[in-house]
C-alpha cells in the first residue's frame, strides 16, 4: 500500500482577536499517513483537534505551519483553482450534522447538482440524473423518496446516506468523514459505517474517520489515532492499539468504553482538573490527568515513538 | 415497593395538523432503589414521558393516565403541590446539563433560589450542604462561588448534576445526560449517578438515552420503548441478553462491540424508519420495519406479555393475550 | 483573571482612542469640504455699510486662521484641543466655544440623562411585564409600537397642544420662568421642574416605546432558555423565573443603551427646539446653519467623549454585571 | 417551505395587521392624489392659455370645508378634506404628496442603509480576518458620531436638495446597525457545513455567497429593510422638520414644520399640525408590526397566539 | 434653604424678537452684539427719530460744522459713567481712535476720510476730516457708541472682548444677569440722563430668548410677554380678543422697517436689459404679495421703494414715479416683451428667447424663511401669467448666501442693508454702491446683482458729501429718475417693523394714535426709539414698594389659549383622530 496523504508537523493556532488576542493550539505538531485505500479512525475526546485536522486537510482553514502532502503535492501551495478543479475532485466530506450540511431552502437534490456541474461536466444531464439514481440506490435509499424533497423532511440517517451518495458520485480518494454517525440512532449507524467500509471496498477509498466513539473506530478502521489536546498519543494498527493499548490516555478511554461485553466496576469519581493551563504546558499535556505522571512529563514533551511495528506511542514511559 | 406508578398514560402534542401521540398508552413501575432504564429511538417519546411528569405546557396535552408517585398522581397535581414536589421529592438532570445554569449567576446563587422556594430559610446552610456535595463530586467547594462560565464544560455537568441532586429528591430523572458527551465525560457522569445511588442520596433514577450500551451498565430494569409504545419492559440482563421483540433483538444486533470489525463480521442495522406519530397507524407500530411481521401485524396492536420473570414484550410472535 | 481584564480595557481603550480621532476628524473635515465660509455668513448677520463689511471680512479672515492651508489648520486644530482650547465661535462671537458647551450642557443633561436612564429603567420594566404576561402584551406592545413610532417632536408638539396649551397646566417654554433667578430654592426648583416636565415627557415616552420592545422579545428569548427551563423543571415560582431571564435580558440593552446615546442626543434637538429648550441641539443646529466651525468642532468633540465616555462605562459595567465578559477573555475562547 | 411560511404568515394577526396598515397607507399614498384636484403643495393649479396659475382658498378652514376657489372666468367649488393652512393651501393634497415623499425616502434611504450595511456586513462576516477587523472599526466609529448630526452637516451644506438626495444622505448614514447585525449573520452561516460542502463541490466564493448564504439571510435581510425604512421615514422627519428637508416639495416633516412656524397649534388649525405625524407614527407602527410578526414566522420561539 | 428672587412683575419689562442665541457678547464694537448693547448700556451721541427724521442730541448736547472740514461735538454737563467715573471727551476721542488702530471695529472704514478726533476741552470734541462725507457722519453720529477710556484701554484686543463681565456703560440701564434664555437689565438708577429725560418705568428688563414665535404668541396672550418685536402670523386672528397692542390696528398693523426687493442679476441676459427688467416689474404685483405672503402684515412697495418714513418720503419724487414709474399691468408687460422679441414660439406657455432657446430662470431665497419662500412662488405665479418661466429654489442660507454675494443667481428676494436711517443716501449706497466684486467673488454691499452705471457712482458719492437736504434733494431725483427708468431691482413689500403689545402690565404703549417712539428692540433701533419707549410707558398696578414677587398672570390665566374655534371644538378634533386612528389597534385586541 502507498501513501496518499501525508500529513507533516501540523500545526494550528487559533488566535482570537488582533489586539490582545489569546491562543489556542488546537493541533500541535501533528505527523501522521494515509494510505491507499485505508480506513484510518482519527480518536479522541471533544476538543482535541480533530476536526481541525479535518478541515486543514480540506484546506478550509490554513494551517499556522507544517505540510500536507497529497500523492507528494503540497496542497498548501495548491492555488484556490487547483484546489477546486483537481483537489477537491479527490478529496471529499461528510460532516457531522446531517441538517447543518443541506442549505434549508433548496431541495436536497442540490447536493448533487453542486458537484455534478463543477466535476461530472463532460456527462450528459440524463445520464448525471442516472448516475444520481444509482448512488442513491446503491446505499439503499429509494431515489424517489428523496429526491424533490427538502432537508427538513427527511430524517438524519437519509440525509447523511445522501451526503455519502454525494461522495461517491466522485468515487474520490480520500473521504474524510467527521464524526458522520454521532448524531444518529443507533439503528441505523451501523447501516451508515458499513456504507462506508463498502465504499471503500468497492473504489479503493481511503477514508479518515473522526470519532470519539473507540468501539466505532474499532468496528471501521484498519489505523487508529488516538489524540489528546491536539497532539497524537499514540498510532498504529487498529488491532495493535486496541489489543494492547500503551499510553495511560488510551486505556482510560477504553476503560470508558460502555461495551457489552464487559461489566464496568465503579471505581469512585475521579476529580475533574483545571485544564485551562494545558495548552501551554511544556511537558505532556496529558500529565496533570495521568495515574503515573512523573516530574518529567511535566517538563518534557515526549516524542512519538515506534514501540513496535506499526504501533506508536508518544509517553515517557516506554522510552 | 414503587415509587412511581404509571398507568396508560397518553402524552399527545396538540398541532394545527392534529395531534402527535408521542406517549401512546405506556405502563411502567419504578421501584425504590433501583435504576430504571428508558431506551428507544429518537422520537419514540422517552423526553416526552419523562417531561411530562415534571411539567406539562402547551402544545404538550395530557389525554389519558395516571402517573402515581409516592401514592399522589403527578398528572392531576394543582400546580403548587407540583411545585413542591419538584425538587425536593422529584428532580431531573437536564439534556442540557452544560448549560443548565444561568450563567450570569453564581452557583451558590441559583442554589439558594431554588432552595428559597422550598421552604428553606438558612443559607449558611444551603450553602454548607452545596459545598460538602461538590467536594464529594470532587469538585473544588470554591466552585460555589463561581460563575458557570468559569467552569470547563465538563465541571459544570458535575455541578448541574450535584445542584440537582441537592436536596436528596427521592426520584430523579436523567434524560440523555450523556448522549453530547464523549466517552470519558460519559463515564464520569455514570459514576456520578452510580454514587447518588450508593450514597443514598436520591432513591431511585429514571434513566433515559438511546444507547442501549449504556444503559446496560447502570440500570436495573429497562423499558424500550417505540413510536410511543412500550415494547418490551424487564431487568436488564435479560433484556440485553435475551431479547423478546424483534426490534430489541435488532437493535442490540446493530450495536458495534469492542472485538467486532467490519472486516470480519458485518453488523447490520434496522432497515427503514420509524413512522410518523401524528397518524400512526392501529396495529404493530413496528411492522413497517419488522422482518417477522405476520399478517395481523398492521391490523391488531399487540399487547404487552409476559415472557420472563418480571419481563415483557408486545409483540404478536410472542402470541398470547394475557397480560 | 486580572489580566485578563487588563487586555480586555486595553483592547477596548485603543479601539477608542482610534473611533475618538476618526470621529472627531472627521467631524472637523465634513463642514470645511462644504461650500461657502463663515465669515462671509458673519457679514450676512452685521447691517452696516458695505465699506464697513469689507474691513470686517479680511480681518475676521485673519483673526480665525481659516485664510491659511487646510492642513496647518488641521494641525492647529489639535494642537489647540490638546490645551483645551476649543477655539471661538463665529455665530456667539467672540464667546470662546467651550463657554457655550459649559453653559448649555448642563440642561441637555438635566434633559437628557433622566429621560434616557428612567426610559431605560421604566422600559425595560414595562417590556418585561409585557414578555411574561401575554394579556398584558397583546394591550401593551401596540402602544409602546406607537411610542417609538411617533417623531420625537411630533410628540412634543401633541403634548405641547393638550397638556400645555389646551388644558394649561405646565408651562411649554424654557427651563424656567423668564421671571425668576436661578437659586437653591424651593421655589425656584418647583418653577425647573416644571418647565423640565414636558421637553423630559415627550423625550422619555418616546424613547420608553423603543426600550419597551427590546426588553420584551429579550425576555421571551429568555424564558426559553435552557436555563429557565431548568430552574422551572426543579420548581422554581414565575418571580424566580422572571428573576433570572430579566438579568439575563437587560445585557443586551445595556449595550444597546450604550450605542444607542448619539442618536439620542440628536432626537434630543427637535425636542429642544419645540420647547424652546436651552440646550446643546438648538445651538448646534444654529452653529450649523451659520458654518460655524468652531462650534460645530466643540460640540461635536463634546458628544463624541460623551458617548464614548458612556460607553466605556458601559463597557466597564458590562464586564461587571456579565461574568461572561469577564471569562471568555481570560480562559480563552 | 416557502409557502409553508406564508401561510403561517397569513395566520400571524401582528402580521396582517401591519400589513393592511402599510398597504392602507401605501394605497393612500398612490391613490390619494388622484382624487384631488389640488397640486403636491396644495394649490389649485387653474390652466390660463396653456399658463398655469396656482390658486388657493381661504386659509385656516378646518377638515371637511367647502370652498370657491376663483379662477378668470369661473368659480370653482372644492372640499378640502383636511382643511386648509395659513396659506390657504389644501391640506390633504400635501398629506398624501408628502406621504408619498415620505415613503420614497423611506424605500431609498431604507434601502441604501440595507444595501450598504449588507455588503459590509457582509464582506466583514465572510472575509474576516483584517478586512472584518477593519470594515467593523469603520462601522463603530460610525455607530459613535452622531449620525444624525452628521446628516445635518451633510444636509446643510447640500445647495438644494431634492427627496432623493435626502434619501440618500440618510441611507449612507444609518447603515452600521445593519452591517453589525448581517455580519452577525454571515459569520454563523459561513461555518455552516453545508457552506463548506459547496467548497468541497468546486464552486467559486461568489458563488457560495449568491446561491447559499444569500438567500439564508433574505428574510433576515427583509426585516432589517423594514426596520431600516421606518428608520429612514423618522430621520427625514427629524431633518425636515429642522428645515433641511428637501427644498423641493412637500414631506410630512415640511408640514409639520410650517404648521409649528405658522403658529397652527397655538391659533388651534389642529388638522394642520396633528394628521401628518399621526400618519408617520401609524405607518411606521404598522411597520413595526409586520416585523415583529416575521420574526414570530421565521423564530418559532418569539411566537405568542 | 433661600428664598428665590423672583422679579417683581409690575416693575418688569419683558421684551422678545431680537435676541437669537444665549446672550455672550456685549462688545459695542462688535457689529452684533447682544440687543441693548448700544441704547441701554453704551450711548452714542445723538439718536435719530425716524417718525419724525430728526437727529436727536443724547449725550451730545449739540453738534455742528464748524467749518467745512471740522465737526463740532458739544457734550451734555454730567455726562457720567456707571461707575461713577465722568465721561468725556476723551473718551469720545478714545472711541474713535480705536478704530483706527483695530480694522475689525465696525467703523473703522470711517479713518479712510476721517483725519484726526481733537479734544479741546472735557466737553468739546472736533473731528476733523480729510474728506467729509457730511451726509454718512449724521449717520455714525448716532450708530457708534461711545466706551469707557479708563476701562477699555487695558485690553489688548477691543475686537474679540466679549466683555461679559460688569461693562461699565453710561446707559440708563446696567447688564444685571444673563443665562442660557434670556438676558435681564437692571436700571441705573444713577443715570446722568434722568434730569434731562426722566426716569425709565421698568426697573428690570428682561430680554427673553424664544426659538419661535409661536411661542411668543403664546406668552403674549398670556400676558408673559410686554413687548414683542417678533413676526408672529395669525396676530391679526387674535388681536382684538386679548388687546394685543399694534401700531396700526388695522392692516398692516406694522410700521415699515425694511424694503424687500426682488433683485436680477443685471450681468446675465435678459436682465441687462432695462426693459425686460421693466416687463418683469409689471408683471409683478406686490399688493397679492403683501396679502398672500405676509396676511396683510406688511405694505406693498412702490417703485422708488423709498420707504412710508419722512426720511425717504422727503426725498420722494411722485411726479417721477408716475412718469416712469409702473405698476402691476401684465397686459403692459407682455406687450414690452413681444416687443422685444421673446415670445412664446413652441406654444408651451412660456416664452422663448429671440433665437427660439428656452427661457428659464430661478428664484432664490432661503430655506425655512416661509413667509419669503411664499413670497417667491407668488413671483414665480406671476410671472408665469406673462409668459416668463421661473422656478422657485430654496438653499439654505449658507449657499443663497453665498449665491447672492457673489452674484450667481438670476432672481433673489433680499432685504439685509435697506434698513430705515437718518438718510436715504445708506440706502441707495448700499443697493447701487458700484463699487463691487466682479462675479464670483464675494462683495458685501448690496448690489447683489451687480448694476453698474458711471453716473449713479458719481451720485452717490456727491451725495455722501452734500451738506444738507436741500442741496441732495436734486441729486436724488436724479438717482430716483435712474431707478425708476432702468428698474435695476424691484420693490415687493415694505417689512414690518414687527411690534405687538401686551396691556396686562404696562400701558401708554406707543401706537398710531400716540406715536411718541418707534418701538422696536433689535440691535441698533434701540437709538432709533427702542429707549424712548422705556422712558414712557407706565406699569397698570403702580406698586411703588413692590416687595411681594407678584405672582405671574395669575389673571391672564384661564381661557386664555389663543384659538378661533370654541374650546372643546378645538381638544374633540384631534381627539376624534386619535380615537379613529386607534379603531385599528383596537379591534386587532379584540379579535385574539
Ligand atoms: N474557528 C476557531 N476559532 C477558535 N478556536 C477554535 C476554532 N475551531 C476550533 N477551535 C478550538 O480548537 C480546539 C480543537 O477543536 P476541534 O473542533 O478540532 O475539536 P474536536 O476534537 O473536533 O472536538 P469535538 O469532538 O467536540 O468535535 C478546541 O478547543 C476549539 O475550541
Ligand atoms: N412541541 C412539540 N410539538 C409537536 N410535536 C412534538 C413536540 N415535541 C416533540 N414532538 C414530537 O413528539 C415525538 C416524541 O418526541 P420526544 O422528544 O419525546 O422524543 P425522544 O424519544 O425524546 O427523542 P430524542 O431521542 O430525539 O430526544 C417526536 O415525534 C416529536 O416530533
Ligand atoms: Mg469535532
Ligand atoms: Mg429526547
Amino acid at each position: 500500500m502507498s501513501e496518499l496523504l501525508k500529513v507533516e508537523h501540523l500545526t494550528k493556532i487559533f488566535t482570537s482577536g488582533f489586539i490582545g488576542g489569546f491562543e489556542i493550539r488546537a493541533v500541535d505538531d501533528v505527523s501522521f499517513t494515509i494510505k491507499k485505500g485505508e480506513i484510518v479512525s482519527l480518536v479522541g475526546e471533544s476538543g482535541s483537534g480533530k476536526t481541525t485536522i479535518g478541515k486543514l486537510i480540506l484546506r478550509l482553514i490554513q494551517p499556522t505551519s507544517g505540510r500536507i502532502l497529497f500523492e507528494g503535492k503540497d496542497i498548501l501551495q495548491m492555488s484556490k483553482k487547483e484546489l477546486r478543479e483537481n483537489y477537491y475532485r479527490q478529496v471529499q466530506a461528510v460532516f457531522q450534522d446531517p441538517f447543518a450540511s443541506f442549505n434549508p431552502l433548496h431541495p436536497v437534490d442540490r447536493a448533487f447538482d453542486l458537484i455534478s456541474e463543477s466535476y461530472l461536466t463532460d456527462v450528459s444531464r440524463d445520464e448525471r440524473k442516472e448516475l444520481v439514481r444509482d448512488a442513491l440506490r446503491q446505499i439503499g435509499l429509494n431515489p424517489d423518496e428523496v429526491l424533490g424533497k427538502f432537508p427538513h423532511q427527511l430524517s438524519g440517517g437519509q440525509l447523511q446516506r445522501i451526503l455519502i451518495a454525494r461522495a461517491l458520485l466522485l468515487k474520490p480518494k480520500l473521504l474524510i468523514a467527521d464524526e458522520i454517525v454521532s448524531m444518529l440512532d443507533a439503528s441505523t449507524r451501523i447501516d451508515v459505517l458499513n456504507l462506508l467500509g463498502d465504499f471503500r471496498d468497492k473504489y479503493g477509498t481511503s477514508v479518515l474517520f473522526v470519532t470519539h466513539d473507540l468501539a466505532l473506530g474499532y468496528y471501521i478502521s484498519d489505523t487508529t489515532i488516538i489524540m489528546y489536546r491536539g497532539t497524537i498519543v499514540e498510532m498504529g494498527d487498529t488491532e495493535k492499539v486496541f489489543q494492547n493499548p500503551l499510553h495511560p490516555y488510551t486505556r482510560m478511554l477504553l476503560e470508558s468504553v460502555p461495551d457489552l461485553n464487559v461489566k464496568w466496576e465503579f471505581k469512585g469519581i475521579e476529580p475533574e482538573k483545571e485544564e485551562g493551563t494545558v495548552y501551554s504546558l511544556q511537558g505532556c499535556r496529558y500529565a496533570p490527568r495521568c495515574p503515573r505522571a512523573t516530574r518529567l512529563c511535566f517538563v518534557r514533551r515526549p516524542e512519538l515513538i515506534e514501540f513496535e511495528k506499526n504501533h506508536w506511542v508518544a509517553c515517557h514511559f516506554y522510552y | 415497593m414503587a415509587m412511581l406508578t404509571v398507568e396508560d398514560l397518553k402524552i399527545y402534542y396538540s398541532t394545527p395538523l392534529g395531534h402527535v401521540k408521542a406517549v401512546d398508552g405506556v405502563s411502567f413501575e419504578v421501584k425504590e432503589g433501583e435504576v430504571f432504564g428508558i431506551a428507544g429511538e429518537s422520537g419514540c417519546g422517552k423526553s416526552t414521558l419523562v417531561h411530562s411528569l415534571i411539567l406539562r405546557k402547551p402544545p404538550m396535552v395530557h389525554m389519558g393516565g395516571r402517573a402515581l408517585f409516592k401514592g399522589k398522581d403527578l398528572m392531576t397535581l394543582s400546580p403548587e403541590e407540583s411545585k413542591k414536589i419538584r425538587y425536593t421529592e422529584l428532580s431531573i438532570i437536564p439534556q442540557y446539563a452544560m448549560n443548565a445554569l444561568n450563567p450570569t449567576k453564581k452557583i451558590k446563587d441559583i442554589v439558594w433560589d431554588l432552595a428559597k422556594e422550598h421552604g428553606y430559610t438558612d443559607r449558611e446552610e444551603v450553602e454548607k450542604l452545596l459545598r460538602e456535595r461538590l467536594s464529594m463530586v470532587k469538585l473544588s467547594p470554591k466552585v460555589a462561588d463561581m460563575y458557570p462560565v468559569e467552569l470547563s464544560g465538563g465541571m459544570r455537568q458535575r455541578a448541574t448534576m450535584v445542584v440537582s441532586t441537592l436536596l436528596n429528591p427521592d426520584l430523579l430523572i436523567a434524560d440523555e445526560v450523556t448522549s453530547a458527551l464523549d466517552v470519558t465525560t460519559q463515564r464520569v457522569v455514570i459514576e456520578l449517578l452510580h454514587h447518588f445511588m450508593k450514597e443514598g442520596i436520591v432513591k431511585s433514577i429514571i434513566f433515559v438515552t438511546h444507547d442501549l450500551a449504556l444503559l446496560d451498565k447502570i440500570a436495573d430494569r429497562v423499558m424500550i420503548l417505540y413510536a410511543g409504545k412500550v415494547v418490551e419492559i424487564g431487568s436488564t440482563e435479560e433484556v440485553i441478553n435475551n431479547p423478546a421483540h424483534p426490534y430489541t433483538r435488532l437493535l442490540i444486533n446493530s450495536l458495534p462491540r469492542m472485538g467486532v470489525q467490519y472486516k470480519k463480521q458485518k453488523l447490520k442495522g434496522i432497515p427503514g424508519y420509524p413512522i410518523s406519530l401524528l397518524n400512526p397507524p392501529k396495529g404493530c407500530r413496528f411492522y413497517t420495519r419488522c422482518p417477522y411481521a405476520l399478517d395481523k401485524c398492521p391490523s391488531e396492536e399487540p399487547k404487552l406479555v409476559k415472557v420472563g420473570n418480571e419481563h415483557y414484550a408486545a409483540c404478536h410472535l410472542l402470541g398470547g393475550e394475557s397480560q | 483573571m486580572l489580566s485578563g481584564i487588563r487586555r480586555y480595557l486595553i483592547r477596548k481603550t485603543f479601539v477608542y482612542v482610534l473611533t475618538f480621532f476618526s470621529a472627531v476628524t472627521i467631524d472637523w473635515l465634513i463642514p470645511r469640504l462644504m461650500p461657502g465660509n463663515p465669515i462671509s455668513i458673519m457679514m450676512s448677520r452685521f447691517a452696516s455699510l458695505p465699506e464697513a463689511s469689507k474691513y470686517m471680512y479680511s480681518y475676521f479672515m485673519e483673526s480665525f486662521g481659516l485664510d491659511k492651508p487646510l492642513w496647518v489648520q488641521y494641525i492647529n486644530f489639535w494642537k489647540a484641543v490638546l490645551h483645551g482650547d476649543l477655539g471661538i465661535s463665529t455665530y456667539m462671537y467672540p464667546k470662546p466655544v467651550a463657554d457655550i458647551i459649559k453653559d448649555a450642557l448642563p440642561y441637555d443633561i438635566a434633559i437628557l440623562l433622566p429621560a434616557i436612564t428612567l426610559s431605560w429603567i421604566v422600559g425595560n420594566w414595562l417590556g418585561a411585564i409585557a414578555g411574561k404576561n401575554k394579556k398584558l402584551d397583546s394591550f401593551l406592545m401596540p402602544v409602546f409600537y406607537f411610542l417609538t413610532a411617533s417623531p420625537y417632536f411630533w410628540f412634543a408638539i401633541v403634548l405641547a397642544y393638550i397638556l400645555g396649551a389646551k388644558l394649561d397646566l405646565l408651562p411649554i417654554s424654557g427651563a424656567y420662568s423668564y421671571g425668576i433667578m436661578p437659586s437653591l430654592s424651593l421655589e425656584f426648583i418647583v418653577d425647573f421642574l416644571k418647565h423640565w416636565i414636558l421637553p423630559f415627557l415627550s423625550l422619555f415616552l418616546v424613547m420608553l416605546g423603543g426600550w419597551a420592545i427590546g426588553m420584551r422579545n429579550m425576555i421571551i428569548y429568555e424564558v426559553e432558555a435552557d436555563y429557565v427551563r431548568y430552574l422551572e423543571a426543579l420548581g422554581a415560582s414565575e418571580k424566580t423565573l422572571m428573576k433570572h431571564a430579566f438579568r439575563n435580558a437587560i445585557l443586551p440593552q445595556v449595550t444597546g443603551l450604550a450605542l444607542q446615546l448619539g442618536t439620542m442626543v440628536a432626537g434630543a434637538l427637535t425636542t429642544e427646539i419645540v420647547f424652546s429648550y436651552p440646550g446643546i441641539g438648538y445651538i448646534l443646529m444654529q452653529g450649523i446653519l451659520n458654518q460655524d466651525y468652531f462650534l460645530i468642532q466643540g460640540c461635536f468633540l463634546v458628544i463624541v467623549i460623551s458617548v464614548l465616555v458612556a460607553n466605556f462605562i458601559i463597557d466597564l459595567l458590562y464586564a461587571v454585571i456579565d461574568p461572561r465578559v469577564r471569562f471568555s477573555f481570560t480562559e480563552g475562547e | 417551505m416557502k409557502s409553508e411560511k406564508l401561510r403561517i404568515a397569513l395566520k400571524n394577526r401582528k402580521f396582517k395587521v401591519g400589513v393592511a396598515i402599510i398597504v392602507f397607507f401605501a394605497l393612500f399614498a398612490l391613490i390619494g392624489p388622484l382624487v384631488t384636484p389640488f397640486d403636491q403643495l396644495g394649490y389649485y393649479p387653474v390652466k390660463l392659455h396653456k399658463m398655469l396659475l396656482l390658486k388657493r382658498s381661504t386659509p385656516n378652514l378646518p377638515p371637511m370645508s367647502h370652498d370657491v376657489i376663483y379662477a378668470p372666468g369661473r368659480e370653482i367649488n372644492v372640499t378640502h378634506y383636511l382643511g386648509t393652512d395659513s396659506f390657504g393651501r389644501d391640506l390633504y393634497a400635501q398629506v398624501v404628496y408628502g406621504l408619498r415623499n415620505s415613503l420614497i425616502v423611506g424605500l431609498i434611504g431604507g434601502g441604501i442603509a440595507t444595501f450598504v450595511g449588507l455588503t459590509i456586513g457582509f464582506l466583514a462576516g465572510y472575509r474576516g480576518g483584517w478586512t472584518d477587523e477593519i470594515l467593523m472599526m469603520i462601522t463603530n466609529i460610525m455607530l459613535v458620531i452622531p449620525t444624525m448630526a452628521l446628516l445635518i452637516i451633510i444636509a446643510a451644506y447640500m445647495s438644494t436638495r431634492g427627496v432623493i438626495i435626502e434619501s440618500i444622505i440618510i441611507g449612507l448614514t444609518a447603515w452600521p446597525w445593519t452591517a453589525r447585525a448581517i455580519r452577525a449573520q454571515t459569520l454563523s452561516l459561513k461555518n455552516r457545513e453545508f457552506v463548506h460542502l459547496a467548497k468541497l463541490a468546486g464552486l467559486s466564493d461568489l458563488k457560495i455567497i449568491i446561491g447559499e448564504i444569500l438567500p439564508n439571510i433574505t428574510s433576515y435581510v427583509f426585516m432589517v429593510f423594514i426596520l431600516q425604512f421606518g428608520g429612514a421615514i423618522l430621520a427625514a422627519i427629524g431633518l425636515d422638520f429642522i428645515g433641511l428637508g428637501p427644498t423641493r416639495g412637500i414631506s410630512l416633516g415640511i408640514i409639520l414644520q410650517n404648521a409649528v412656524l405658522w403658529n397652527a397649534i397655538n391659533l388651534g388649525y389642529w388638522w394642520w399640525a396633528i394628521p401628518p405625524g399621526l400618519i408617520i407614527a401609524l405607518f411606521i407602527t404598522g411597520l413595526y408590526f409586520v416585523n415583529i410578526g416575521l420574526e414570530e414566522v421565521f423564530n418559532p420561539r418569539l411566537r405568542r397566539e | 434653604y433661600a428664598q428665590a428672587e423672583e422679579l417683581p412683575r409690575n416693575e418688569t419689562l419683558y421684551v422678545g424678537g431680537g435676541l437669537w442665541s444665549p446672550p455672550t457678547n456685549f462688545n459695542p464694537l462688535n457689529p452684533s452684539p447682544v440687543t441693548g448693547t448700544v441704547g441701554l448700556l453704551y450711548e452714542t451721541l445723538f439718536t435719530y427719530d425716524p417718525l419724525k427724521d430728526q437727529l436727536k442730541p443724547w449725550l451730545a448736547e449739540e453738534g455742528k460744522w464748524i467749518n467745512d472740514n471740522t465737526y463740532e461735538v458739544k457734550l451734555r454737563e454730567d455726562l457720567k459713567w456707571q461707575d461713577g467715573k465722568p465721561l468725556t471727551a476723551e473718551d469720545v476721542k478714545f472711541t474713535f481712535e480705536i478704530a483706527r488702530k483695530h480694522k475689525g471695529v465696525f467703523f473703522s472704514n470711517i479713518w479712510s476720510w476721517l483725519k484726526e478726533v481733537k479734544v479741546v476741552d472735557d466737553r468739546t470734541v472736533d473731528f476733523v476730516f480729510s474728506d467729509p462725507h457730511y451726509t454718512e457722519w449724521n449717520y455714525w453720529l448716532y450708530m457708534i457708541p461711545i466706551i469707557p477710556k479708563h476701562i477699555w484701554e487695558k485690553i489688548d484686543n477691543p475686537v474679540d472682548y466679549a466683555n461679559n463681565e460688569n461693562p461699565v456703560g453710561s446707559g440708563m440701564y446696567k447688564l444685571y444677569k444673563t443665562d442660557q434664555m434670556r438676558c435681564i437689565w437692571v436700571r441705573n438708577d444713577n443715570w446722568w440722563g434722568i434730569k434731562y429725560f426722566g426716569k425709565p418705568a421698568p426697573k428690570y428688563i428682561v430680554y427673553v430668548i424664544v426659538y419661535s414665535n409661536n411661542v411668543a404668541l403664546t406668552m403674549l396672550v398670556k400676558g408673559d410677554l410686554d413687548w414683542s418685536n417678533f413676526f408672529i402670523p395669525g396676530v391679526p386672528d387674535v388681536k382684538s380678543k386679548y388687546k394685543i397692542v399694534t401700531w396700526y390696528d388695522k392692516p398692516p398693523y406694522h410700521l415699515s422697517a425694511n424694503l424687500a426687493l426682488l433683485f436680477l442679476n443685471d450681468n446675465k441676459t435678459p436682465f441687462n436689459n432695462p426693459d425686460f427688467r421693466r416687463a418683469i416689474a409689471y408683471a409683478i404685483n406686490p399688493k397679492e404679495i403683501a396679502q398672500r405672503a405676509s396676511q396683510n402684515q406688511v405694505l406693498p412697495a412702490d417703485p422708488s421703494g423709498l420707504l412710508p418714513l419722512p426720511s425717504h418720503q422727503k426725498i420722494k419724487a411722485e411726479d417721477l414715479i408716475k412718469k416712469y414709474g409702473w405698476s402691476y399691468d401684465p397686459e403692459k408687460a407682455n406687450e414690452i416683451l413681444d416687443k422685444l422679441g421673446y415670445k412664446d414660439v413652441n406654444g408651451d406657455g412660456f416664452r422663448e428667447y429671440p433665437d427660439g432657446k428656452p427661457m428659464r430662470f430661478t428664484i432664490i431665497v432661503p430655506y425655512g424663511w416661509t413667509d419669503w419662500m411664499e413670497m417667491a412662488r407668488i413671483i414665480s405665479d406671476q410671472l408665469a401669467a406673462v409668459g416668463i418661466r421661473v422656478d422657485p429654489k430654496f438653499p439654505d442660507f449658507g449657499k443663497y448666501w453665498d449665491d447672492i454675494t457673489k452674484g450667481t443667481f438670476d432672481m433673489a428676494i433680499n432685504n439685509f442693508g435697506s434698513f430705515i436711517s437718518i438718510t436715504p443716501w445708506t440706502f441707495y449706497n448700499w443697493i447701487l454702491d458700484p463699487n463691487v466684486a466682479p462675479t464670483g467673488e464675494p462683495t458685501y454691499g448690496g448690489n447683489w446683482g451687480r448694476y453698474k452705471n458711471p453716473e449713479v457712482a458719481e451720485l452717490l458719492t456727491e451725495i455722501a458729501r452734500t451738506k444738507t437736504l436741500e442741496e441732495a434733494k436734486p441729486l436724488y431725483r436724479k438717482l430716483q429718475e435712474i431707478w425708476l427708468k432702468e428698474v435695476p431691482y424691484i420693490p415687493l413689500i415694505y417689512n414690518g417693523a414687527w411690534y405687538e403689545a401686551s396691556p396686562a402690565h404696562w400701558t401708554n404703549w406707543p401706537s398710531e394714535k400716540n406715536p411718541y417712539a418707534y418701538p422696536i428692540t433689535w440691535h441698533n433701533y434701540w437709538q432709533l426709539g427702542g429707549a424712548l419707549v422705556l422712558l414712557k410707558i407706565k406699569p397698570v398696578t403702580a406698586g411703588g414698594g413692590a416687595t411681594t414677587p407678584a405672582k405671574t398672570t395669575e389673571s391672564a390665566k384661564g381661557s386664555t389659549t389663543p384659538s378661533p374655534t370654541s374650546k372643546d371644538k378645538g381638544l374633540c378634533g384631534p381627539a376624534a383622530l386619535v380615537a379613529l386612528s386607534l379603531v385599528p389597534i383596537v379591534l386587532y385586541r379584540r379579535r385574539r
